[in-house]
């Protein structure tokens, strides 16, 4: 337990350090938001109709350049064979891994997405599902990425193949997701949408650990 | 590099920071009588708008802010350009000194700019050109100002901003050019039109004094800051320590 | 090329029956090439294995496989008889590695790193951070940065592991590297006091060790 | 001239070495392009209108994710300092490697993006369009990308840093390049835009590699 | 804390009329901390000056000054009595540097990076590829991608750059770093003939070298 409580604090602990860093992922998430009125048009009621989409696919896209800085720089220094060296429960570890990297990366966006929200206007009742949606989904982007990310780990250039892993996994989060929010737009109740995305989320938290765990010891070798 | 070295001696660190000192004060006086001027004649003798009432006020910040905040980065990439060609101390100083106050009115522009836009389009925020353009423009700043945070030299810091905000002086005509491009919402050129100004002189003076008195707290910023930066660059030198030791 | 079978290569010391970390018969392929076989290591408590060989004969691959990290390709690495991939976490609370590469945040201070270090390996330490970075010779660098610290000063952090974790199995490779001359003797004389305690060491190294030894040398990975 | 030669060479067949990695700003491009129509919806007309930009985003974030391999890894292997001590000029050298960069990583989107413009159901005067000012925009965006590259070169954890200060360069690009896409899909001339990108691409060729050059001088002390 | 004025430090060779090299009160700030202050170099054809010093004393600082990889905080470098700043590419024909990282691609060979090396010193190589490689014994490694190597036969190929590429000035930073026995005696012998042949060389290491030179001790970086 001291151990897991140990990473914890040491990833954010690092984090701090780091501190000019934590506010990359939201403006990534902003930038990239802002690139769409740029290149689709600035027409009110089509952007109001194309937040949902946007806004997801920018967390998404924000949580997968995230995900290089997990494992990444852990496997350079040659912390990751201390970590697989350590006599207590790898999967904890790792636990506590994704924990603190999803606190520091998305955790910004989810609080920062309302102020999007209203950039595209988006109506009140769908701002308040959004940030919900974003509870729920983001963090299984991170763990599923976190699987994706400990594969590639020892492979030199893994960013692309890391995104090619990653992306069909994200598939499914970024449809119900966006699909609670514009269902909710229009008035409808985005329930249905929010349970799978719970439902996936649980799923998520109890088997992930494990196979990041495997996929670790796999791809540290 | 002839006229580095000249140019290096008449802006040595110790002259900047004795003339800076003498000026200072005065700056200070004269930034606050314009500021009681235009602010007496901006929200006092000024008519309100016949269409906007009173909210049209906001403009005697929100166009000095905007002006100033490209002003500013003009200045970022001009100090940039000496501080990497020439190698002067003092353009190091000045640069990473603008670059949070350009931010900073670039955010007090972006943020009167959507107080006005509530009342007169109806919404805080439009994705329309120039105002995306100042949100870069806001984005620039952020990153010139990362990348000095995440270099640890100051000096290989100071030359690596200046090639960024050069590379980035491209966007300061798109961004004025912005409302004459495309089609926009935001106000065309009103005052700045050279021939003839398609705003009242009643609503013009004011303006101007306004835009002369933020101009003037822009000038009293960078000289603070500057002194500042130079003080913390030149530390181990023989005039900081001298100065130093005359403090009490 | 066609290979020759290779000598099959003994490392076993001579009184093998009280060795607790015992390899038998290990073959390591890394890409195609087959860097060993048959490969026999046996380490009793108070030993020290000073593994040598010319660039690319396998030291590290050795290591990695004594450590877990590695899967051999042929035989298995025992601790008190046992399979290591069975004792799992039982084998991991008995061993403290330092690889090539340090295993150091760099954002962290010495100080920050060795804490975490010790949390990690989920004992009591042996002594505290201080005392360890005191006696490495870095108090003065005990709260800088590692990102600025010099090669060999980071060398001594890693290194200063090895006196605050309690640990039986020592597994270093080519730990002199980038140190100075005071550090290396420095380092030496742990080595000599761990295997004092009864502890063991395997050390990959070029330089010959100044302290009592078997040494072992792999065979020419190519002609 | 054999060294800028030889760079280019060496590039070439590095890029060839690793050729499972050609593949994949492709499929990120594809990839990202496809998330849209699930994130926002699928009716025909609405992607239709949105196909220019969606295509330019997906390969402008393509390009700024390929950025990361420009010289990341030479920084890292040390070949960086060669470069730096070789006695050619440097900013000849750079011009290569962004050659052999653009030819590897962005060529290739610009020959499949007929493609997706038959997915979104682009008309074909619009099609051409988007090839041409692919051609004319993805040069510029390595130009820029490179000189950013080669400002955080040294710097740990350089991912977002670099997107912060890549994006807002990139902006110009996308304004214009999806702009002319738009105006020929509904039927008007784009020639203003591609003379715009032209202008850009020309300034860019000529100007950045002595500022990448410098760049990099500066970024690898 | 406050720093005492550090003692004038000169490795000036007694007759340092001749130096082509040379470099007047150099100084070396790395983040905070002044390196070293006031430091001369002078070195003459047919000399090697060893660099010794404890971790962390600036060695691999001093190496890339006069490299002019990094800019000093004070003072500057001089070839034949001009600034390298001016000199630029005509300085930078004259010299080899091989650095704490090897500066080779992990996947392509050996020979293929040898021959990118020499093509990039835009000079008539004084020994092919080929040639270089046998010399330095890694003829069966010839065409294995880099990144199959290990440490030290990576190491060696870095340091067979010197044997192609023609260079006055030898600048060396910890070259013997993972080399075997061997290899350690041929780059002995290497830099030998290179003087013999009236070049110079800059070499930082830990190990006395086996090879007349002076020798220098930078000052120890903190208490
Ligand atoms: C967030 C919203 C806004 C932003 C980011 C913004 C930005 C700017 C910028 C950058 C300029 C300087 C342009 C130049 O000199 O080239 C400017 C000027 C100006 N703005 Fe705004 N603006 C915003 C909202 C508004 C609103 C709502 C109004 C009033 C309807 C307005 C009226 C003006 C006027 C009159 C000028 C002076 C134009 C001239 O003569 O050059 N702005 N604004
Ligand atoms: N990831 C890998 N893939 C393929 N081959 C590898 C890999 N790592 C090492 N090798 C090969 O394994 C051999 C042994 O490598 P290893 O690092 O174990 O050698 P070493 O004895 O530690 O050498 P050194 O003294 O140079 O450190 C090398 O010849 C190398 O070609
Ligand atoms: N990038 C950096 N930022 C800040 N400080 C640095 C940096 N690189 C090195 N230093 C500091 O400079 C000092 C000297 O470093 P350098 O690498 O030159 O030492 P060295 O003599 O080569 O040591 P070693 O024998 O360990 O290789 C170190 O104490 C370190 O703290
Ligand atoms: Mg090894
Ligand atoms: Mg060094």
């Amino acid at each position: 337990m001291t151990a897991v409580r140990a990473m914890l604090q040491r990833d954010l602990r690092l984090a701090w350090r780091r501190r000019g860093d934590l506010l990359l992922p939201v403006l990534f998430f902003v930038l990239v938001a802002s690139l769409f009125p740029l290149a689709v048009g600035a027409e009110p009621q089509r952007l109001q109709s194309l937040a949902p989409g946007i806004v997801w696919v920018a967390a998404l896209l924000a949580a997968l350049l995230a995900l290089e800085t997990l494992f990444r720089d852990d496997f350079a220094d040659g912390s990751l064979d201390q970590l697989l060296l350590s006599p207590g429960s790898l999967s904890a570890l790792v636990g506590a891994k994704v924990l603190a990297h999803w606190l520091v990366s998305a955790l910004p966006l989810v609080l920062l997405a309302p102020l999007l929200a209203v950039l595209f206007r988006l109506p009140d009742e769908a701002m308040s599902v959004l940030v919900v949606s974003l509870l729920l989904g983001t963090p299984v982007l991170s763990l599923l990425g976190a699987v994706c990310v400990a594969l590639t780990v020892g492979l030199r250039r893994g960013g692309f193949l890391l995104t090619l892993l990653v992306l069909p996994l994200y598939v499914p989060v970024l449809i119900f997701a966006a699909g609670s929010v514009a269902t909710a737009a229009v008035g409808a109740s985005p329930a249905a949408h929010l349970y799978f995305l719970a439902a996936l989320l649980v799923l998520a938290a109890t088997l992930t650990p494990f196979a990041i765990a495997a996929a670790l010891r796999i791809g540290a070798e | 590099m002839f006229a580095g070295n000249a140019l290096a001696s008449l802006l040595a660190p110790p002259r900047f920071y004795r003339f800076s000192g003498v000026v200072l004060p005065w700056l200070s006086v004269l930034c606050a009588a314009l500021f009681a001027l235009g602010l007496y004649s901006g929200l006092v003798l000024a008519p309100p708008d016949y269409q906007q009432g009173d909210s049209y006020r906001i403009m005697f910040v929100h166009v000095p802010a905007a002006w100033l905040s490209m002003f500013a980065y003009l200045i970022l990439a001009g100090a940039g350009f000496m501080a990497l060609v020439w190698r002067i101390k003092l353009a190091e100083a000045v640069a990473a000194g603008v670059a949070p106050i350009g931010a900073s009115f670039t955010l007090l522009a972006l943020v009167t700019g959507a107080l006005w836009g509530k009342p007169m389009w109806g919404a805080w925020w439009v994705w329309d050109a120039r105002l995306t353009a100042e949100l870069i423009l806001l984005f620039l700043y952020l990153g010139y100002i990362g990348l000095q945070s995440a270099i640890a030299d100051t000096r290989q810091a100071a030359r690596a901003g200046a090639v960024l905000a050069l590379v980035g002086v491209v966007n300061i005509p798109i961004i004025h050019y912005s409302v004459i491009w495309w089609s926009t919402l935001h106000q065309g050129p009103t005052v700045s039109k050279l021939d003839a100004p398609s705003i009242h002189a009643s609503m013009l003076a004011p303006l101007l004094l306004m835009s002369a008195a933020f101009l003037l707290v822009f000038v009293i910023a960078l000289l603070l800051r500057t002194r500042a930066e130079l003080l913390a660059r030149e530390r181990r030198s023989a005039w900081v320590q001298a100065l130093l030791e005359g403090a009490p | 090329m066609p290979m020759a079978p290779r000598p099959h290569l003994r490392l076993v010391a001579p009184d093998s029956a009280g060795a607790w970390l015992s390899a038998e018969a290990l073959g390591c392929e890394r890409g195609e090439r087959e860097l060993f076989t048959a490969l026999d290591v046996a380490l009793a408590p108070g030993e020290i294995l000073q593994v040598e060989g010319d660039n690319g004969t396998g030291k590290t691959s050795l290591l990695r496989i004594l450590a877990g990290l590695l899967e051999p390709s042929a035989g298995q690495v025992r601790w008190k008889g046992a399979d290591i991939r069975e004792l799992r976490e039982a084998y991991r609370a008995q061993l403290a590695y330092v690889g090539h590469k340090d295993g150091l945040k760099a954002e962290l201070t010495p100080r920050e790193n060795l804490a975490f270090a010790i949390a990690l390996s989920g004992r009591a330490p042996k002594q505290t951070p201080d005392a360890v970075l005191e006696h490495m010779g870095l108090s003065a660098h005990a709260d800088d940065p590692v990102a600025q610290l010099s090669a060999g000063q980071r060398r001594r952090v890693a290194l200063a592991r090895l006196l605050s974790i309690p640990a039986t199995l020592w597994l270093l490779d080519e730990p002199f590297t980038a140190l100075d001359q005071h550090s290396i003797v420095r380092v030496e004389e742990m080595l000599r006091t761990h295997v004092q305690a009864g502890g063991m060491a395997v050390v990959s190294t070029h330089r010959a060790l100044q302290v009592p030894c078997r040494r072992v040398r792999l065979a020419t990975g190519s002609p």
